[in-house]
């Protein structure tokens, strides 16, 4: 990786923490530390790539070095006015902490883990990653499938026979049957009764009533009486009969008339002479 | 055929891999080719030295009435499975759907009217009834062609068969409910004409248009 | 079209067929499939009584050393061309957009540490996994979800699959490389060798291996 070696490059140079006046080389080694923070994967991969840098076991880094490594990284990022992400900040402020503790004599009032078992902590974490680092790569040297080994090239298409049944019970049956006859003994019945006046009767029934009727009639006396009664019917037989009226005022055959808003419609046949 | 590449124009650098290694590899091309391959595709994939044709033959015989053999179409080959074991790789997929309207009230017709021709159960439907119905239930097994009905034209009828009883469940045609079975089961309208106001709402009750035979 | 027989759970009709039949149709098969078979959904395809586990062990001897092998993974079975002779069929690769650090990291982790939560890979990455890149694993079918941990909060957990098992030629999860000098080492671990249990509110610290299917 280009950047990292750039990046290893800066810091072998500090190797103590302490960072010189840059030179404009080590200023383009730092600026492609940009980049390359971009390409790290969290603090705990640049403390891994730190540790690295001390070329020694990682059970036996150098934890207060490391801190003072990481401490630098961040001052120079700071000086080079580097965006850092929260959690380098953190990893930042906890290892200032651990510094301090490991370089001071420890409290024998202070409570948790010593220093000492921080540090091995951090090592244990730098080491459990490294190792996750190792085995991920030792995935990807494996004879993986379509790299190095195959699956059948031309594998056989699987034909689907689809074969379908038709099912029905007994009661489906049954219901079927009853259905049909249901269907003949009572349709002429239901025909008759069903209590909805077509407009076709409608119209029938108002071109035979109208030639008598040379004045206004209301709508409602054009019922027939057996539809005046149920008010089913004669909500039917008053929607059918207004639609006959305006069909038979389109034929040019009778004249409406309503003189208010929700008034009475009435009607009367139109004067030949009129036509 | 010879083994030995001694006499060959360009000898090769190395010396070839041992027949059995070939026949691996031709093995392993075959294999993972999504197309079929002739001997001259196959060799060009092998290490130079190899003899592509005959590790293909010995290949051959090698798959010979296993599950999967080495065939060839044209001048290509290719890995296909053993023609008598193609059915296993067929999956029977059984759906099962509802007979449709049209096709169980013609059923029911037949069942209860049987002998019947097709006019007849036209008639009693009221829709003409489609041939692809009817053959529906010949192929179901359920209905089968009865003898011809002596009057003019002498129309073929249908009558239940052996099939359909034992599915419904019935010893012969004549068990099957009369009409005031289906009425005393609540199946049919059991309000005697020319009574009670029918309720539109009902469902029993016709609709002006009939739903379209589906 | 030939009526089904009504009562599929009698005994078979016919005797079953001899193990070296048993052999072929298991080879043909599974040639047939570029994705690794159960024994149980192999024997769904062969005739009934036959005995899959018998056949397919004797198909895997059978195909021993040869440049097409019968691979395990996990509980599931596939013919791949042997890893030796990946060189020869370089043309058959498919290109696939190499992964990246954090997947591999990723996916090393799920694999060795599995069943793992997702705070356990960012504890042990120390920084926070991408929705991206679990996706990613989740779709090339390597990893999937577990059980849910039983501590607070039920987080899910990732565990690897036979997917993945299958893609880098692994028998079953236990054979991952340098697993035992990992776990030996206390690196698989959450927490350094010698200290005790650290969270009071984790009383279940996740195992390593348990089995993702029981």
């Amino acid at each position: 990786m280009p950047e990292r070696a750039a990046w290893d490059q800066l810091f072998r140079d500090v190797p103590d923490g302490r960072t010189g006046a840059l030179t404009g080389d080590d200023k383009t080694a730092a600026e492609a530390l940009v980049v390359d923070v971009e390409g790290f994967e969290g603090p705990l991969d640049i403390l891994l790539t730190l540790a690295r840098s001390q070329k020694v076991d990682l059970r036996h880094v150098s934890i207060l070095q490391l801190a003072e490594q990481y401490l630098a990284f961040v001052e120079e990022a700071k000086r080079l006015r580097i965006e850092l992400a929260a959690d380098y900040l953190v990893m930042a402020a906890w290892l200032a902490y651990l510094k301090s503790r490991l370089l001071l004599p420890p409290e024998p009032t202070e409570e948790g883990p010593s220093a000492e078992e921080l540090a091995a902590r951090l090592a244990w974490r730098l080491e459990r990653l490294e190792a996750m680092r190792e085995a991920g790569a030792r995935l990807m040297g494996r004879d993986q499938l379509e790299r190095d080994r195959f699956a059948r090239g031309a594998p056989d298409t699987q034909t689907l026979r689809r074969t379908v049944i038709y099912d029905a019970s007994l009661i489906d049956l049954l219901r079927a049957y009853s259905r049909i006859k249901t269907r003949d003994d009572y349709r002429p019945l239901h025909m008759n009764r069903a209590p909805v006046m077509t407009p076709e009767e409608a119209i029938e029934r108002l071109r035979g009533l109208i030639g008598d009727v040379l004045d206004w009639r209301t709508l409602s006396s054009f019922l027939p009486a057996s539809w005046r009664e149920d008010p089913k019917r004669r909500r039917s037989a008053t929607a059918a009969t207004f639609v006959a009226m305006l069909e038979l005022v389109r034929r040019g055959e009778a004249e409406l008339r309503q003189q208010e808003v929700f008034g009475e419609i009435t009607l009367r046949r139109r004067a030949a002479d009129a036509r | 055929m010879p083994d030995e590449p001694e006499d060959d124009a360009a000898a090769p650098l190395f010396p070839s891999p041992p027949i059995e290694e070939q026949e691996r590899m031709v093995e392993a091309v075959l294999f993972a080719s999504r197309e079929p391959l002739t001997p001259a595709e196959i060799a060009a994939r092998l290490p130079q030295g190899c003899d592509a044709a005959q590790a293909l033959e010995r290949v051959r015989r090698r798959y010979e009435g296993r599950g999967v053999t080495l065939e060839q179409a044209g001048n290509s080959w290719a890995f296909r499975t053993a023609a008598d074991l193609g059915w296993l790789l067929a999956r029977e997929v059984v759906e099962t759907r509802p007979l449709s309207r049209a096709a169980i009230e013609t059923l029911a017709i037949i069942a209860y009217h049987q002998p019947v021709t097709r006019a007849e159960i036209e008639d009693i439907r009221g829709v003409a009834v489609s041939k692809g119905t009817l053959d529906l239930l010949i192929e179901r097994n359920w209905v089968r062609l009865g003898r011809r009905r002596m009057t003019p034209g002498r129309p073929s009828t249908y009558v239940v068969t052996e099939g359909f009883l034992d599915h419904f469940g019935l010893e012969s045609a004549r068990d099957l409910p009369g009409l005031k079975e289906l009425r005393d089961a609540g199946l049919l309208d059991n309000v005697p004409p020319g009574e009670a106001e029918p309720d539109p709402d009902d469902p029993n009750q016709p609709r002006m248009f009939e739903d379209p035979d589906d």
